[in-house]
């Protein structure tokens, strides 16, 4: 499990152009840092008050001042930027090149829900509407199925986080892009097969004619 | 000369009454002006709307002795509604809707802060794609008033009213004797919008500075929404 | 006339509390400050950009940085806040206690007429309709007639800055209040009658039953 | 590492074309970038329309040799459609509507910067009470465009939509290699809302600084917006 998580996240680290300005989530979004490619530096958001996140901040060097989104001391970059919420979200909704994030599920017109289960006890949205409603590219990374069933459907059926936002999807089984015709499946990952990865998905994939296998290392 | 304001941390919750709407800033308790929130537990008032990223944290977070910010609030149960964007690190609020003591209305981080800034800034309101197409679309404000959608240029967006109170509490890193305020690093959050929102501002610095004793550029925060300044604001412990 | 204007701006200078925020308009408006009594201290709002205007520049000490709205370079108090335009008008419809500004026309409704003539050259209105738009009290000083006609009118002929927005009138024949009932007529300087300021003002004037003779000194 | 954003002027001002729209930061010149001014002018561009609070200065205002800011590209006649909230200060202007060469559309100066912020932050408009019961109710906006009346709350309020431009030329005091910058006293003006507002943002800077020589909490500005920084932008000399 956690090598297919570190496929995705590794996979996912091939995204970003040089210089650009990323929202991680909390979880497997977050590791996409550890994997960027030699000379590509990002600029990472952290919502709740900077532009230039560097890593957790050491035991016993933290400054309490510096905290990322779920609250834990971390460290910054020379050029880090503070700012307040209203700037913070302003960068979200126009500045974001991409946010990275997983999903309770994901349509295959883009639609996204990954924040609330009806009857579950409510954490809250957080920043998540903000940062998928805004940013120029929404990239959901996430295991491909949930205890054996698709998130990847023809609708949504839990509430949604923002509809039409999902650009791109990047599992242990391949990479989809999500178009006006549907899921097109780019990348497929050598462990699976095309029937593999369409029997995991709850709606009609699309394979590219360009279809290439899933870059590992 | 009304240019020095400074106060006690009891003058600045002196106002409070139960049943009124408090603003506090701060993300997970860091950027919360403590002193202020301890002089209003001291106070005992009932009954409050808090307007707050979040329910601060309770005690045992991060290894804490105490609760934190909003947590501390929460724990005596002084509160009856809050309004905010996460409530999920502070169980407290999570019980409190399951026993029916407390109300909590769910806003955007994005869309909390411009609705604060519109009632700051004496704007009308903002329109937001966020939300769109969610259960925010469909759910009552947090004063049970229907959102409003406009199609503006092709693209749906949320009409979002402002947010004011009767206080807002502030913590500063570095302040002036007239209020003039910055703070440091990911302390800024909602402090900066909160301050002005309210009919009464109140802020806690850890720092003071006599007036012109710096570059007035270092300022973030104009003096003059800000009624009241207390010193002494304790750095957090870990 | 000189005299007048300094009547009327030392009249103003009374109507502020210590600790005020307040916005003077250019010409008669800026001198009000002069006259300040003594142990009242009050924020000026620049809105190009600070609260905190002290006064004009000595030539030669100019610092380049440092402009009020008029272009003019000027000089600011020790707790001066520089801000930018959004912040600055921010604070215009949120928070100025007072804006002090001249007038073409002043409807017995509070609406304001001060930026445009039809068919003359066109300046702009620049700050002048958020300013009367936001601040709690809006107070105009002027001449209380143009060439011997009335500013004071029934209802303004050139169009609006902003509608019921004035709540005071300050001229050289007295000052006035705009009430839901019209405009009432609480100080009346010695040297006019009731009957001189009637005849004077384009609309019916109240004469408050509490009367007073306009301050001079 | 893209982190090392240094451009010539020259470079700043390579992609605009006839036609296009530019947002231009400063007050009556104040706060302008004047090198990069200098340098659309001496790429000679035509039929612009231009995006500030007012038309800069001319010639012999305030004894100056030369006009400053947008007021260089008047002079040079290279503008067709001026956005701004006040052209009193440039004759240019007005001679421009009645030998019908310009086009003028008048703002109020608080939502002029409320409208760029907008495009800026991603919003798709504001409410404010500025405008109402004046001519700005019923003129068209900036594209032709009616404008809408909103009552919410028993009031009256103008839907102003976002204003976004293909270019934005900010002027900083100090900036460093990433871009991050902050704008000395009464110079920030509308540099800091313009500032992102646009598909391209070049800032020219009086001073330089290497990323993380100085304390972070000195910018206003994310360097995360701008996309080339000018060196050397002089200081004005009276």
């Amino acid at each position: 499990m956690a090598d297919l998580k570190e496929r995705i996240a590794r996979r996912c680290a091939k995204e970003f152009e040089d210089g650009a300005f990323v929202n991680l989530g909390i979880g497997l979004p977050t590791q996409v840092a550890n994997y960027l490619p030699e000379g590509v530096t990002v600029t990472l958001h952290s919502e709740n008050g900077f532009a230039g996140l560097a890593g957790m901040a050491e035991k016993g060097h933290e400054d309490v001042d510096i905290i990322n989104s779920g609250g834990a001391y971390v460290t910054t970059v020379p050029w880090v930027k503070y700012f307040d919420t209203a700037t913070s979200f302003g960068m979200a909704r126009g500045h974001l090149d991409a946010t990275v994030l997983g999903a309770m599920e994901v349509a295959e017109n883009g639609d996204l829900a990954n924040w609330i289960v009806p009857g579950a006890k409510v954490a809250g949205m957080g920043g998540a509407m903000d940062l998928v409603a805004g940013a120029k590219k929404v990239i959901v990374v996430t295991l491909h199925t949930q205890k054996g069933a698709p998130k990847i459907l023809e609708k949504c059926t839990l509430p949604l986080t923002a509809e039409k936002c999902v650009s791109k999807i990047i599992s242990e089984m391949g990479v989809m892009e999500v178009t006006p015709e549907g899921i097109v499946v780019t990348e497929l990952h050598p462990d699976f097969t095309k029937e593999d990865i369409q029997a995991a998905t709850g709606c009609k994939l699309i394979f590219s004619p360009d279809l290439k296998p899933m870059e590992e290392e | 000369m009304a240019i020095n304001k400074i106060i006690t941390a009891e003058e600045a919750v002196a106002g409070v009454k139960d049943g009124m709407t408090i603003m506090i800033g701060g993300f997970l308790g860091t950027g919360t002006p403590e002193c202020i929130i301890d002089a209003l537990v001291a106070k005992g008032v009932k009954d409050l709307t808090v307007i707050a990223n979040d329910g601060g944290l309770p005690v045992g977070a991060y290894d804490a002795k105490t609760a934190r910010g909003v947590g501390k609030l929460l724990e005596k149960g002084m509160i009856k509604h809050i309004i905010a964007s996460h409530v999920g690190m502070n169980p407290l609020i999570g019980d409190g809707m399951i026993a029916g003591t407390l109300e909590c209305t769910l806003v955007p981080q994005g869309t909390l802060a411009e609705k604060i800034r519109a009632a700051n800034y004496g704007l009308g309101g903002v329109l937001t794609p966020t939300g769109v197409s969610t259960p925010m679309e469909v759910e009552k404000d947090e004063l049970g008033r229907d959102k409003q959608v406009l199609e503006l240029n092709g693209r749906k967006y949320l009409l979002e009213m402002p947010l004011h109170a009767d206080y807002a509490f502030c913590r500063a890193s570095v302040a002036d004797t007239f209020g003039n305020f910055y703070c440091a690093k990911a302390t800024k959050n909602f402090n900066y919008v909160m301050a002005g929102a309210a009919d009464h501002t109140f802020i806690a610095t850890e720092k003071l500075v006599q007036v012109g004793d710096v570059d007035p550029d270092i300022w973030d925060v104009p003096g003059v929404v800000v009624e009241g300044i207390v010193e002494g604001e304790p750095v957090w412990q870990i």
